[in-house]
């Protein structure tokens, strides 16, 4: 088992109402397979909206397995400015 | 040379500097809250960041762009938390010796900001409830 | 709304204003004397104008952008007579519901500016001397 | 005969070495034929300059007959900002 927080912003942090999660998984856990467990924890309020992966503060484009202690992030579009 | 930093509270402005004798062009971008947020009345923005990867993201965006365009410097002020209608989230500048360097480098910096650089807007609504910004893409 | 100022001596920038509701974006470019002209060291540049004329046609010019861009206001400043290195010569202030109109109004007022409105520049060598900038087209 | 004000700005003023001119001309003279006469009386100094005409502080892109009184200025390439 690996352990790996999720940090919340913005539509994400409004769909599952937390700043942030510890969340224990399987060894060889996937970002897609964490995206995808997230998304039914939102309970269809993300549907619609388009995440970005960051994996200890870096974009990650493509799909990377989990290490334990790693900090990911799924990354609504942005709005700075 | 780049100086970034993300505030949170008012920004003071970058202060003139006449000493920049081979600079012909200033370029100064500030950007404001409007009084309507998609179509929403607002009182205030909150500026919610990724701690830590805004302002390496941002760092590393404002590097890119020296080096992309012939451009010398470029500073950048992004506030965060609660910013009232009216007044300044985002303040650039940018000194290059003619124009056209730094108006393309401008447009550039800032198209790239609003693509990757993880800060999010909340709108205040005149109730006080506070809400996601939707997505915008402008 | 449209304000244009020639004027004899130093500038003074237009104050920030942050009561502009539906502004959502300021850009301000100020141009600076450089320390070298067409290849030469210089100490200032001396700009002379057809009085009268100039001014008419820099405030024609202004709501000229006004027209063909969706900005809000355009404020203008230019410098004439003695400006020594690193000061500021012209000063232009744009505000306007989005930056992408900013720009690209800024683009075009300063490139028309430069085609059309009767000023010119006399470089002040190192020696004292002063002749008449070779014409330019930046 | 008719008498009009030449105004002299940067490379013209430099190479009449005058800020003004006052000059009478026969009636009919055109915009075309003072800058011919400017040109000449300029010594080769602007031979490589381009010059365009302002009649009473305006631009005549066309060649015009000037009348008496007018103001007239053969502007030279602009330097503005």
């Amino acid at each position: 088992m690996i352990k790996v927080t999720i940090k919340c912003f913005s539509q994400v942090k409004y769909a599952l109402g937390t700043n942030e999660l510890i969340l224990e998984l399987d060894s060889g856990t996937t970002t897609s397979k964490l995206e995808q467990l997230v998304r039914e924890m939102a309970e269809g309020k993300l549907d619609d909206i388009s995440l970005r992966v960051a994996v200890n503060q870096k974009y990650v484009p493509n799909e990377v397995e989990l290490q334990d202690g790693d900090e990911v992030a799924f990354i609504p579009p942005v709005q700075g400015g | 040379m780049v100086t970034v930093e993300i505030v949170n509270g008012p920004i003071s402005f970058f202060s003139n500097d006449d000493s920049r004798e081979q600079n012909g062009a200033e370029l100064i971008f500030n950007g404001r809250v409007r009084a309507t947020e998609h179509g929403k009345n607002i009182t205030a923005l909150e500026y919610e960041q990724y701690e830590g990867m805004a302002e390496v993201e941002l760092t590393q965006l404002a590097k890119a762009t020296c080096e992309k365009f012939p451009i010398h410097d470029l500073y950048c002020k992004h506030r965060i938390g609660r910013v009232v209608v009216g007044e300044t989230s985002l303040h650039v500048v940018i000194w290059s010796k003619h124009r056209k360097e730094g108006l393309d480098a401008m447009t550039w910096f800032i198209t790239e900001l609003k693509k990757r650089i993880p800060i999010w807007k909340w709108a205040i609504l005149e109730d006080g409830s506070k809400i996601p910004s939707e997505c915008s893409h402008e």
